[in-house]
């Protein structure tokens, strides 16, 4: 908790708190947490430990198996398959970072004030959001992939506006019951402006839920942006990134199986790391995650 | 069990349960921190016999309940026996194979947990919740007998009510089929886990009253579990003090409330409201004429929805500058919405409702008299720094997520204009709390050094009103004396006014200077303390007086519950010296 | 506030769900680069050809107007004419939805019955290898994707040991009949991947409810922990649940795009991604519409069941609207 | 339509994505093999078949909007050759060859041809075909409500009153100008023949002369046609052929991995699923040589390619053999940016140079040194990314850097070719080399999908349509294909061959000049 003399403590010290607090003897967490880091580190550190460049071709070494050149071999076109996996961590972490992140905080900040609002502006933002929810998440990530060009950015928009409107459910829920609690109603009663409750009331006081709902949705869009690279939504080849490398190799299975498998043990275990942090997040925190097992 | 001062209970029959030495562990910690054993109940010793009651008083973590509910073999999960026995009818309880225990559970010892309302099934009818008991037990489940248990506890209209779900039911009666669950088979053995404490006093009254006629009709031995000396006192044939997982004093009732011999029960003896009485008549009721008055309420009429009815209607009061005016009735008398629309959180349908400055304040310089119909947001900063709330539950009133300073900051930089970083290090003193308490977050306090946060934060405006909304009722016995104490206190130096919300008749009759009894949304009564206390009075303010049990009381007023009126239109009776009744028919 | 009004209301606000998805839909395809006519006029279509086809077709007017005559004709029941078949689009949506209905019930039946059971079995036999088995399947289940799986099945039922055909050949005008045997791999693959999130959810509900008091209670009555588990622990546990499945089953039928790609399944998803290949606008929008009812109906279902498993909500009156203090 | 006309221009928006991922799990356990040079079989198995059986093809269907109108871009492209006959078509070296035309001649300036037909031909409902079926089946192409996409090229030479019958069995045309190559034009396959009477008759479409009738037809479903004992050419060896319409292209390598078809039409299998395929118990693959014609068009038309030394440097820059190697791992012979496939008899084999020095000097010469631009992709073939992935590192040693784009694949041919100013793109071969030339590098044509425009190439075409002597005529072509590798905008890097899976029970296999030989094939014995 940093708190500054006057006493004033900031949203970064709150949230501190919440994940210092459930860090503490939670092996679910440690487990997952750790998974996370590790491909986080692998990740940033993919361009100095591979000693291959992802995208390099090589005609002359093609479907080859592993080597003492290639620890994974390579695939159909002679890359290396190792620098592609980790490599691929680098987009599959980046989009998931950049939409979980925006996903999650605009959800937050919408659900807070809607739930705060609690009068028609709550209704209408709440219905538009039923509406969105209605609609099939592959439709709406087709449509907004297919009016742009996919690239990273545009990825990143289509995860929002698919996972924008759950996120902002579960916080208005957990919004509108700490909106009960005597502290919100300590600040209504001192004439506090609306954006200073949300901000300062409520907002630090869903963070457990936004925190838990950040590790999950995480898992859901690494899963989603696999797919969409898969189904050629995605990122660019030669961009190495799992779902395209599935893609790409898939076929290869009986001659490099692991052009196909690295990926996709990659993909499973950073979904896996991040679903154990999410259930140790809930589990330390408090937070009830049988509302929140919705499927993608 | 060395520092426990016992003495051998008179012998009345053979005892039924005999619970020996026994040490309940509880497991906390993690992989990583090491896993560590703290002891919740040490080395315990009691009996319990036919026909009789054993209260057993302390406060909250004391390990009360935990001790009582190993007579069903019931531990909380992480908790474990270290030692010791509790035999049951013969039988070590967590020596049994699960039948023999389940033929225990409700067969031979049964429980009243304290809160009715989330110990029945709420998607289960009651009628068939208290079948079950029957069943499990390989008894009659008919109808009928469900029907004849329902009688026996007294549920008003039994057909209709046990095709009920329990959110269909009052509090009462929801304990009173949590009774009748736990009859069913006619066990031995009753425990009582704080039975009452969820209820209004005249609820209370009747429940304990019901208990009492079925122990002695079912010969059952109790174990009654309660912080609530008045409670225990009034209930039991012996009592037990436990404190810190040990029974530190134990003797019959009478006794033991006469002449405590622990220090420590002499310290829960001592803080109990009703002995602090004597302190708080020294405040000179401040009947005066001249005195000024801070809030003028006349014919308020406050709806929640346009749906419902008022919840508070036809309601005019006055508190006075230094006056404590307390509001009084049973939960959802209208007292808390009073509180809401003087704080501006809930709109005001009609009625006035004004705050008056004493003249050449400093604080009101623009307009004598400020209007409180309106609501927090549209009032100004002045109206709203001189009205100040204070809350029931401590847990809840201060932002887990920041620290004490910052709470006591905020209002300190919107009202006060005072330097924050000096400013809270001097109003947590003033509250008795060291200054580098600033920098800690609300759970790191306990409840009542939360609660005196509370009242910092609500001092912080330099207010001319403050709402205390059942400040205490979430503390023990002791931590509420402290913090009336300082209430009291703070008041005085400061000069301020205060409504006092409370269901505890003997809190409000150590702090209050002028009571108001409120019943549905009226105000049945007003006055002094004093009057109010000696009467004459409207009958429901007798029934709330009479149903309430102070530490001392000897058995159960049976005249509580045979008090029946009706309102005779709107006219009020003048008892003199500012004290009115309202009039009323017996009905 | 009465029950008509209260039906009425939820009922409303289930039509304005549904409207509201429709308009959103039709603005986005409305920004899909390339329209219908070029893509059915082939690509050496001469601009006036494309012109006269898009006047035809009334892709020329304003966009507001075509949402609202398209609006007023679904209000009648027209859902309007496909524009690359030229057929009423209600025939061909109806028999794509009903084969999703055959992999998706069968799914949906089994999935949610087998994993309500697991989750409460995982929940009550908390930390016990039962517990550890079923949560770590469950994981694995939801950390593989489902073309995954799928691919892997069929690798094993058709081509290893073909027992099942791989990927469905008859197209829209097979029968059910025709299609049974094809349903078997992506029904179970959907169950496999919904059912994952439903044990979790099951399990976190049941071993929140097993801890609740009256759960304690009904132990201490001296029931079997089977009556406890049944009769007080499950109707409550189920409560949570129900959004969970209700979103799960909205998904199973708006979402099984992916799953019917693989086995050539002739389905509404697949349906749906040729449609907004085709800009076929009037197809895409009805089955916008399907599909929202179909999440409003698995919204409502989840209502009514927590109705029938919670008497409280059956007659709480209106929550007041002010927070009262 | 550009890639074989219509039948491929289909949505691809999952293929190649979805499915197959797992294809050879099988052989996952005991296989790490280092290196396997590729063994792919290099022709479809031939040998004695036994007569009858059912062959059952999965095809990705143009659209739910099919047609079996032959003259249609919307035509289901598999059932043409089964049911319809031509009047002349290709044989595998681009020459013209009869069908239902036995001869034809021309005048001397090539303004007037004569076709002279088969009398013994009768419709599958029992009418007799005649010149005025061919006519009004010409017609129809040039009618402009048809919108055929062959009524460009036939457009340009005759109109429907061009025609004539002077008997039943003679058919006429009067060319509006000279043109020697005028019969290839008629190999077209929206030029099937069908009944005059049927035109415009959707109840008796797929009534043809060919060697099957149909039984039952779905748009974008299945369907089924059964052989005809008394075809004109002979019986065919199936009884009849089952068309099933599978979209994914994975799902269609699954059907016949598990045996659920026998033949899967308009895919090419990559490399690697090629291997997967002939590695199977069931199944196998079957080499189309050259089949698959790629492109890379610079649109001569935008900034960066407007000038010709810069296109010269694009080709100069890269050595074919590099790209086949890798984005074909070797399945198909280098381009040498000229379009014409080697096997056909006009080929020009003249191997331009590779110079990424001579690249370099270009660009700089035309200030476009260090080149950077992006190169379209999409997922509508599984060849179009390693193409691009291999021309991006073929150029980069003459400075060029390119960054690989991938775009939707539904709307590649509509958002991006002809537009965006580098893309990749192919063809089918099987074109007659002076449709190959005229519709796709003739100024202004429909097809020029690099917006090229050169008087010089115009006018040796002119001359070449013009020019009656065989010899002097392939001269022509040839200049032209000179022109086109010399100052084009199209690159052509290589022909690939196209990879057919197909059950390992079928023999006789063949397909070329956009039909199948629905004759011969058949189950083995």
């Amino acid at each position: 908790m940093t708190t500054t003399p006057d006493g004033r403590s900031s949203l970064r010290g709150a949230l501190g708190g919440a994940l210092g607090g459930a860090l503490r003897g939670s092996p679910t967490l440690v487990v997952g947490l750790a998974l996370v880091t590790l491909h986080v580190l692998l990740a940033l550190t993919a361009p100095w430990t591979t000693g291959h460049d992802p995208v390099v071709t090589d005609s002359g070494d093609v479907l080859s198996g592993p080597t003492a050149a290639h620890w994974l071999g390579t695939d159909q076109y002679g890359r290396d398959i190792l620098s592609r996996v980790l490599h691929g961590g680098r987009y599959a972490l980046a989009v998931t970072g950049l939409a979980t992140t925006v996903a999650v905080a605009a959800g937050t900040v919408i659900g807070c004030f809607t739930a705060y609002a609690d009068n028609w502006l709550d209704e209408v933002v709440m219905r538009v959001m039923d509406a969105l929810l209605s609609i099939p998440t592959v439709l709406a990530l087709l449509v907004v992939v297919t009016v742009l060009d996919p690239d990273l950015w545009v990825v990143v928009l289509a995860i929002t506006v698919v996972y924008t409107p759950a996120v902002t459910r579960v916080v208005r829920g957990a919004a509108r019951a700490v909106i009960t609690q005597d502290y919100v109603t300590a600040a209504r009663a001192r004439g506090e402006r609306a954006p200073s409750i949300v901000f300062r009331e409520i907002l630090p006081n869903v963070l457990d839920v936004v925190l838990v709902e950040l590790a999950m949705r995480a898992s859901w869009v690494v899963l989603l942006v696999a797919t969409l690279s898969f189904l050629g939504f995605g990122a660019n080849p030669p961009t190495p990134d799992w779902g395209l490398m599935v893609e790409e190799n898939r076929t290869a299975l009986t001659v490099v199986p692991l052009g196909t498998i690295a990926p996709v043990v990659a993909l499973a275990t950073l979904v896996v790391g991040l679903n154990l942090s999410a259930d140790g997040l809930s589990k330390r925190l408090g937070v009830d995650r049988a509302q929140q097992g919705a499927a993608a | 069990m060395t520092a426990t001062e016992q003495v051998a209970p008179p012998v009345t029959g053979e005892p039924i349960v005999r619970v020996e030495d026994l040490t309940i562990s509880y497991r906390t910690g993690s992989y990583r921190t090491g896993r560590r054993d703290v002891p919740v109940v040490k080395g315990v010793s009691l009996v319990l016999r036919p026909g009789r009651v054993l209260g057993l008083v302390g406060e909250s973590g004391s390990g009360k309940s935990t001790l009582a509910r190993t007579l069903l073999a019931q531990l909380r999960p992480g908790s474990r026996v270290v030692g010791g026995s509790v035999v049951v009818d013969g039988n070590d309880v967590f020596a049994l194979t699960p039948a023999a225990r389940r033929e225990l559970r409700g067969g031979t010892a049964a429980l009243v947990a304290q809160n009715a309302g989330q110990a029945l099934t709420p998607s289960m009818r009651v009628g068939r919740q208290i079948a079950e008991a029957l069943e499990s037990h390989g008894l009659d489940a008919g109808a009928e007998r469900v029907l004849e248990l329902a009688r026996h506890v007294r549920l008003p209209d039994p057909e209709q009510l046990v095709r009920r779900y329990p959110h269909q039911l009052s509090g009462g009666q929801q304990q009173r089929v949590a009774i009748a669950m736990a009859i069913a088979a006619r066990p031995r053995v009753l425990v009582l886990d704080e039975p009452t404490t969820a209820l209004d006093v005249i609820t209370q009254h009747a429940i304990l009253r019901l208990i009492k006629g079925l122990a002695d009709e079912l010969d059952m031995a109790v174990l009654l579990v309660s912080h609530d000396l008045g409670v225990v006192s009034a209930m039991s044939d012996e009592t037990a003090v436990m404190t810190d997982g040990r029974i530190v004093e134990q003797q019959p009732a009478r006794d033991l409330f006469a002449a405590p011999r622990h220090e420590y029960t002499r310290s829960l003896l001592a803080a109990s409201p009703a002995r602090l009485r004597p302190a708080a008549v020294v405040n000179e009721p401040v009947a005066d004429e001249q005195q000024e008055i801070v809030v003028r309420a006349e014919n308020l009429v406050v709806r929640h929805h346009r749906s419902l009815a008022p919840a508070v209607s036809d309601v005019s009061f006055t508190i006075g500058a230094q006056e404590t005016l307390a509001l009084v009735g049973e939960s959802g008398s209208g007292k808390s919405t009073i509180a809401a629309a003087l704080a501006g959180l809930v709109p005001v349908e009609s009625g006035r409702l004004d705050l008056t400055s004493p003249d050449g304040a400093s604080d009101l310089r623009t307009s004598p008299t400020r209007d409180l119909t309106r609501t927090a947001t549209s009032r100004d900063t002045q109206t709203l720094r001189a009205v100040q709330l204070m809350f029931q539950n401590a847990d809840t009133s201060l932002n887990p997520r920041r620290s004490i300073g910052s709470a006591i900051a905020r209002p300190l930089k919107r009202f006060a204009g005072r330097h924050p970083r000096a400013g809270v290090g001097q109003l947590l003193a003033e509250v008795g709390l060291p200054p580098a308490f600033a920098s800690r977050l609300p759970a790191q306090l306990s409840g009542g050094q939360r609660q005196r946060v509370g009242i910092a934060r609500a001092l912080a405006a330099g207010p001319r009103l403050i709402i205390a909304d059942e400040i205490t009722t979430a503390l023990d016995v002791r931590v509420q004396a402290e913090v009336l104490e300082l209430l009291r206190t703070l008041k005085d130096e400061q000069q301020l006014s205060c409504l006092l919300i409370s269901h505890d008749l003997a809190v409000v009759r150590s702090v209050a200077d002028r009571v108001a009894v409120l019943n549905a949304g009226r105000i049945v009564e007003i006055g002094t303390a004093e009057q109010v206390f000696t009467g004459p009075n409207h009958p429901y303010t007798r029934q709330l007086i009479d149903a309430t049990l102070e530490p001392g009381a000897e058995g159960l007023d049976e005249a509580v519950e045979q008090v029946a009126w009706r309102d005779a239109g709107d006219g009020w009776i003048d008892a003199g010296d500012g004290h009115h009744i309202r009039r009323w028919e017996q009905g | 506030m009465s029950a008509v009004v209260a039906v009425g209301r939820r009922v409303l606000i289930a039509l304005l769900t549904i409207v509201l998805a429709s308009l959103f839909v039709f603005l986005a395809v409305q920004a899909l680069p390339g329209d219908v006519a070029r893509q059915l006029l082939g690509q050496d279509a001469t601009p006036e050809a494309v012109a006269a086809l898009r006047e035809t077709l009334g892709l020329d007017r304003d966009v507001w107007s075509r949402y609202a005559d398209w609006l007023l004709g679904a209000v009648r029941g027209d859902f309007g004419v496909s524009l690359v078949s030229g057929a009423p689009v209600g025939p061909d949506l109806l028999t794509a939805f009903g084969n999703s209905l055959l992999i998706a019930v069968p799914a949906v039946l089994v999935g949610i019955t087998v994993a309500l059971l697991l989750g409460v079995v995982a929940g009550v036999r908390r930390g016990r290898t039962a517990d550890t088995a079923i949560s770590m399947t469950a994981l694995v289940l939801m950390s593989v994707p489902e073309f995954m799986m799928a691919t892997v099945l069929v690798l094993l039922f058709a081509i290893v040991f073909p027992v099942l055909p791989a990927v469905v050949l008859r197209g829209p005008e097979a029968t059910p009949v025709e299609l049974l045997p094809s349903v078997v791999l992506p029904a179970v693959v959907l169950t496999l991947a919904m059912a994952a999130y439903v044990v979790r959810s099951m399990r976190s509900s049941t071993i929140d409810v097993m801890s609740r008091e009256f759960v304690v209670t009904a132990e201490l009555k001296g029931l079997t922990p089977l009556q406890v588990v049944r009769r007080h622990a499950l109707p409550s546990a189920l409560l949570p649940v129900l959004d969970v499945v209700a979103l799960n089953v909205a998904w199973l039928l708006g979402g099984v795009v992916v799953v019917e790609n693989v086995f050539n399944y002739p389905g509404m998803g697949k349906l749906m991604i040729e449609s907004v290949h085709n800009r076929d606008l009037p197809m895409i929008e009805a089955i916008a519409v399907v599909s929202a009812a179909v999440y409003v109906l698995c919204n409502l279902a989840a209502d009514m069941t927590a109705l029938a498993l919670d008497p409280r909500l059956r007659t709480r009156r209106r929550t007041r609207s002010r927070r009262s203090a | 339509m550009p890639r074989i006309a219509e039948p491929l221009s289909r949505r691809t928006v999952l293929a190649g994505a979805l499915g197959a991922a797992g294809l050879g799990l099988l052989s996952l356990s005991g296989c790490a093999p280092a290196r396997q040079e590729p063994t792919i079989p290099q022709a479809a198995a031939t040998g004695a078949a036994r007569p009858g059986g059912m062959l059952r093809v999965a095809r990705p269907a143009a659209s739910a909007a099919e047609t079996l109108d032959p003259a249609s871009s919307l035509s289901a492209y598999e059932y043409l050759g089964a049911l319809y006959n031509r009047l002349v078509k290709l044989d595998e070296r681009g020459g013209t060859v009869p069908d239902l035309a036995t001869e034809w001649s021309s005048n001397a300036d090539v303004t007037q041809w004569t076709f002279r037909l088969r009398g013994d031909v009768r419709f599958h409902d029992g009418g007799d075909f005649t010149a005025r079926d061919a006519i009004a089946s010409i017609a129809h192409i040039l009618d402009p409500a048809t919108a055929s996409p062959q009524a460009g090229v036939l457009g340009e030479v005759i109109d429907a009153a061009a025609m004539t019958a002077p008997d039943p069995h003679t058919l006429r045309f009067r060319l509006s100008k000279p043109n020697a190559e005028f019969p290839s034009l008629l190999a077209a396959y929206q030029c099937y023949i069908v009944p005059a009477d049927a035109i415009g008759d959707p109840r008796r479409a797929g009534i043809g002369t060919g060697p099957f009738r149909l039984s039952s037809f779905h748009p974008a479903g299945t369907g089924s046609v059964e052989a005809v004992d008394d075809h004109f050419a002979g019986r065919p060896i199936l009884d009849g052929i089952d068309f099933f319409s599978v979209q994914d292209a994975s799902a269609r390598v699954n059907a016949l991995l598990a045996g659920q078809i026998d033949l899967i039409s308009q895919t090419n299998l990559d490399f690697a699923t090629a291997r997967v395929v002939s590695a199977s118990p069931r199944a196998t693959v079957a080499r189309s040589e050259n089949a698959q014609w790629y492109t890379i068009p610079m649109l001569a038309t935008s900034p960066e390619f407007s000038d010709v030394r810069v296109r010269r440097a694009m080709k100069l820059a890269y050595d074919p053999r590099r790209v086949v190697e890798t984005a074909l791992n070797g399945t198909g012979s280098a381009g040498w940016d000229n379009p014409v496939p080697p096997n056909m008899a006009a080929f020009l084999d003249e191997p331009r140079e590779h110079d990424p020095d001579k690249a370099r000097s270009l660009l700089r010469q035309a200030g476009a040194e260090g080149l950077s631009t992006k190169i379209y992709t999409s997922s509508y073939d599984a060849v179009f990314t390693p193409l691009a992935v291999a021309y991006r590192d073929a150029v980069a040693d003459a400075g060029v850097r390119l960054t690989v784009q991938n775009a939707s694949s539904d709307s590649y041919y509509t958002q991006v070719w002809m537009q965006e100013p580098l893309m990749v793109s192919y063809w089918f071969t099987g074109r007659p080399i002076d449709q190959l030339l005229g519709q796709i590098f003739r100024s202004g044509s429909s097809y020029n999908e690099s917006a090229w425009s050169s008087p010089a190439f115009d006018a040796v075409l002119d001359d070449a349509r013009a020019e009656t002597n065989d010899a002097r005529r392939r001269m022509l072509y040839q200049d032209a294909q000179r022109l086109i590798v010399e100052d084009g905008a199209d690159m052509t890097p290589m022909f690939g061959d196209r990879l057919v899976g197909i059950s390992r029970d079928v023999v006789n296999y063949a397909e070329y000049g956009f039909e199948f030989d629905y004759l011969s094939i058949g189950f083995r014995k």
